[in-house]
């Protein structure tokens, strides 16, 4: 399956939780969502991620729309508590749906494909490359941090040092990943100017992600999805 | 005997789920010795040099640096043991300026920054690297960066160094102020373990040298007699040493030292001279 | 027609007053080898910048007198541009990685895709560099695990891959044995349509080249052939012990005239035979 | 024909991007109430100027919106904003000295909440799960409206914010080679 095709689901994903306005229908779409997530590889992490963003919103969003401060410490009327928290409550089921689609909309694609597949697509290379670059950079800042904290321990950097330590630590594994990124800024540079890069407006790539009849089969799929739900919207 | 600085005592080490890279090793450094390190490519050198300053531990035997067993002992202790200058310069310097890089190894040992100072100062001083304390370690050339990171292993000011191809980045100047440098510690006592693919140099500054093959030392002497190994060198005919090959070609007495070389050369030449002399008045 | 010409040619960093690179004067025919020698700091690897096409862009200097690649101003165009013809390969092999590839093949793949070409062909200049380079092993590895000699090597492939008119080697294999290096360089020296020039501190490297051009200070001394050379250029260069035996024995009148400098370890050995016998 | 954007801009936008997420992504995981999300586009603003800077930010929200948190893709025009106002600021010299610095952290502040308020009010109901969630619900509770209660929190907390990223990315772009900072020639006068 070609890597782009996940992200096509998003906008109609977009528009339907944008579309419902009854809090159970959400809830059993976010269920959905999260169960697909969970059917895939990597589901731990990708639940864990989804965790960590999706709980502290929630607090948030009760305590800025539940006003209990109001409440607590200054005695203020909160007749309307259920219909703020009901708003908010649907507001974090929207947000939760779309962070679940775009989970498993890269769980259809893996970093080396979609690098491929945005090279070979009809983007400028400038964007595509931009567009990469978290996904280049994080496989290699991981590597070079690696590498720093070998050179820094032989040095005497303690990673599994007590806190008062610890902040001293940080800065010296932090420093020199710091400096390197910026200074292979140049590095990388040359080299691409020296591999032709963007030298002539169409490049070839090899083995590039087919589009499959499949592919275009969801993609329909998600175009009709997205016309479905912005008709029954205009429908009413 | 004192107790020696470095110990492998049936040593091994392999990656994961690879065959083992070392097996039942054994050797000792002792203080003042300066020991090379020579074999093939993926023969373990780096690893070993690795196990001995503790960033890997081993996974059969014990490795003891300067008393301190390294699978137990913390960065921090162990720090003040053994140094270790790695292949690439560029993965160790952290700093901005020069001058706080060579420091930075004393200031995290906590000591005061008069000592510091003192530390740094004389390090510089050793490396020729004084005029560049306020520049940025990426602004020197290779060499200077490789004489960079050497400072950085002065200051640290440890009994065991080890050093991963030292000499690929000099010019013949910074060659001449390394091995000025490798013959002070040498009698000062330091013990220094390096690796190096210069089997010329290795046989001016190292009178020890281990072949590592196979997962173990295979040979361990003076650098002549295990140099010699059809493994270790190429199909040229120059067979490094260099020098000692050449005292063998034209039939004098096989020596690694320059001095020695010119002098019996020198002889040899007088010899022949005087030798046509005779033979024209004859 | 030189491939190389440069006439009383200097560059000047950005931003300083004084030349970097002066009195830079040669001219250097299509398919000849160019050694530059010198120590750290002489300037070599701005000058191999220089002839990659990197002034102002990636080197921001003023150039004055003449430097032509192949008829044209060296300098001016953007870098990309002139890829296909002039390729670099620096001393520090991990400089060469795009970061753009999750695998040494797709690394080396992606200058020739850049340019545009068929499948077939970025294919058939893929395998052709891996296999001159001793690299096909390497070709499924993840580029940021490799070590400095396989980078090396890798690094090579990667320039070979845009089959270069002109290949500059900046100490490109300093992080390979001395008998793996000699054997990759003596494989470049007969590809065909191939100029090199190669940048090294190491006497008995550059020996070998046809020409040899001395840098002092960014002050181009000399340029003659390695044995002309030999007595003025040694002291500044690294070089095997019985090679800068020799040295010392020309300069202390213990040679006999005739017998000529020699260019390698091996070379030594029978120069000092014949000086010693003759 | 010259490309917009230099290779060297671009791969200097790259590592901006990398920078914002990797600080970003450190400091919503620490819950910090700053986010020390724009450093990266800080580094590049004085770098590579204001539309480098400006399309470094936007990137940075749109694929961290893809990777890991629609909430970020929401800001995306936020971040644009920073990068293309310490960009001009940048160009304008006010980043020679350090009372200069503090002065263009507060203009990008003032810009940020003209922009993120309305975003953060609207479409997320003030809330964005971060520390400074606190503080809206705090204001709002004193009495203020939502939208005030946002306001003031959001120049608050990003004035935190801007001043620290600024000094920060000042004080990297001081601190670069020489060798590094020859090769753009755009970039602005840090001292």
């Amino acid at each position: 399956m070609h890597p782009f095709t996940g992200f096509a689901l998003l906008p109609p994903l977009l528009l339907l939780t944008l579309r419902l306005t009854d809090a159970r229908a959400l809830a059993a779409l976010l269920v959905v969502l999260l169960v697909l997530v969970w059917m895939g590889g990597e589901h731990r992490v990708r639940l864990r991620r989804w965790a960590l963003l999706m709980l502290p919103l929630a607090a948030g969003l009760w305590l800025v729309h539940g006003r209990y401060l109001d409440s607590l410490v200054f005695g203020a009327d909160v007749a309307d508590r259920p219909q703020r928290l009901y708003a908010a409550a649907l507001l974090w089921l929207r947000v939760g749906c779309l962070l679940a689609g775009a989970q498993v909309a890269l769980r259809l694609a893996p970093p080396a494909r979609l690098t491929r597949a945005l090279f070979a697509s009809r983007l400028p290379p400038s964007v595509a490359y931009l567009l990469a670059s978290p996904l280049l950079l994080s496989v290699q800042l991981r590597r070079r941090l690696a590498e720093v904290t070998e050179a820094q321990r032989a040095r005497g950097v303690d990673p599994a040092a007590p806190w008062p330590q610890r902040a001293r630590t940080l800065i010296a594994l932090a420093g020199p990943l710091v400096v390197w990124t910026l200074s292979d800024v140049g590095e990388r540079a040359n080299a691409l100017d020296a591999r032709a890069f963007r030298s002539v407006p169409c490049r070839t790539t090899l083995d590039a992600p087919a589009f499959t009849a499949r592919d275009r089969a969801l993609l329909a799929a998600a175009l009709a999805a997205f016309v479905l739900v912005a008709g029954s919207w205009l429908w009413r | 005997m004192a107790e020696p600085v470095l110990s492998f005592e049936q040593v091994g080490y392999g990656w994961d789920g690879a065959p083992p890279l070392l097996a039942s090793l054994s050797l000792t450094v002792a203080a003042g010795e300066c020991v090379a390190l020579v074999g093939a490519n993926g023969a373990g050198k780096s690893t070993l040099l690795r196990l001995a300053c503790g960033l890997l531990a081993p996974s059969d035997g014990r490795v003891s640096a300067g008393g301190l067993d390294t699978r137990l002992a913390r960065p921090s202790a162990l720090a003040r043991v053994a140094g270790m200058m790695f292949q690439e310069a560029e993965r160790q310097l952290c700093c901005g300026r020069v001058r706080d890089e060579v420091a930075f190894a004393p200031r995290l040992g906590g000591l005061s920054a008069t000592e510091v100072k003192r530390r740094t100062a004389r390090a510089l001083e050793a490396t020729a690297l004084a005029s560049h304390a306020d520049a940025h370690p990426f602004d020197l050339n290779a060499g200077e960066r490789r004489l960079l990171t050497l400072a950085a292993l002065i200051a640290q000011d440890v009994p065991l160094m080890l050093l991963d191809e030292p000499t690929r980045d000099f010019d013949a100047v910074q060659l001449a102020l390394f091995e000025a440098w490798l013959a002070r510690e040498k009698s000062a006592g330091r013990a220094i373990l390096l690796i190096s693919h210069d089997y010329d140099f290795v046989a001016r500054n190292c009178p020890r040298v281990l072949h590592l093959a196979g997962g173990g030392v295979i040979a361990d002497g003076p650098p002549e007699q295990v140099l010699h190994d059809p493994a270790l060198q190429g199909d040229s005919p120059g067979a490094a040493p260099t020098l000692p090959a050449l005292c063998r070609a034209i039939g004098l007495p096989p020596t690694t030292d320059a001095a020695c070389f010119d002098a019996a050369w020198r002889v040899a030449c007088e010899r022949r001279a005087a030798l046509s002399k005779s033979r024209g008045e004859a | 027609m030189a491939l190389i010409r440069f006439a009383q040619a200097s560059l000047t960093r950005a931003g300083a007053t004084a030349p970097c690179l002066s009195c830079i004067d040669f001219a250097l025919p299509a398919g000849q080898t160019l050694a530059v020698v010198g120590g750290s700091g002489s300037g070599k690897s701005t000058l191999a910048g220089w002839l990659a096409g990197w002034v102002p862009h990636a080197l921001p200097a003023t150039e004055a007198g003449v430097a032509e690649f192949d008829g044209a101003p060296l300098s001016g165009a953007l870098p990309a541009v002139r890829a296909g013809q002039v390729q670099l390969v620096q001393g520090n092999p991990y400089a060469a990685l795009t970061g753009c590839a999750f695998t040494v093949y797709d690394e080396v793949a992606f200058g020739p895709e850049n340019l545009g070409l068929c499948e077939e062909e970025i294919r058939a200049r893929c395998r052709e560099a891996l296999a001159l380079c001793d690299a096909e092993a390497l070709a499924v590895r993840a580029p940021s695990t490799l070590s400095g000699g396989e980078a090396q090597r890798v690094a090579l492939a990667c320039a070979l891959a845009m089959r270069p008119r002109l290949l500059l080697l900046d100490e490109a294999f300093n992080r390979l044995t001395p008998a793996a290096a000699d054997r990759l360089l003596e494989r470049l020296r007969v590809l065909p349509m191939l100029t090199l020039v190669l940048f090294e501190k190491s006497f008995e490297r550059a020996a070998g080249a046809d020409l040899m051009l001395w840098l002092d200070g960014g002050v181009q001394r000399a340029c003659a052939e390695a044995g002309v050379l030999f007595d003025r250029v040694l002291p500044a260069l690294t070089a095997s012990d019985a090679v800068r035996a020799a040295w010392r024995s020309r300069a202390a009148d213990l040679w006999r005239d005739g017998v000529a400098a020699p260019c390698s370890a091996a070379d030594a050995l029978t120069r000092f035979a014949e000086v010693a016998d003759g | 024909m010259n490309p917009l954007f230099s290779t060297r801009t671009l791969t200097l936008m790259s590592a901006g991007i990398a920078f914002n997420m990797v600080l970003g992504q450190l400091a919503s995981m620490l819950k910090l109430p700053i986010f020390l999300d724009a450093i990266g586009t800080f580094v590049v603003a004085l770098l590579a100027g204001p539309l480098a800077a400006l399309v470094t930010g936007v990137a940075t929200n749109l694929i961290w919106g893809v990777l890991t948190s629609p909430v970020a893709a929401a800001f995306a025009p936020v971040a644009g904003v920073i990068g293309l106002v310490a960009g001009l600021c940048a160009r304008a010299g006010g980043f020679r000295s350090l009372p200069r610095v503090l002065l263009s952290a507060l203009l990008v502040t003032v810009a940020v909440v003209v922009v993120a308020t309305p975003i953060r009010a609207y479409l997320f109901g003030g809330a964005t799960g971060s520390g400074a969630d606190f503080f809206v619900a705090y204001l709002n509770a004193v009495g203020s409206k939502l939208i005030e209660s946002v306001a003031l929190t959001v120049f608050g907390v990003n004035l935190a914010d801007k001043v620290v990223s600024a000094l920060l990315a000042w004080t990297l772009v001081r601190a670069l080679p020489a060798r590094l900072s020859a090769t753009f020639p755009a970039a602005a006068a840090v001292r």
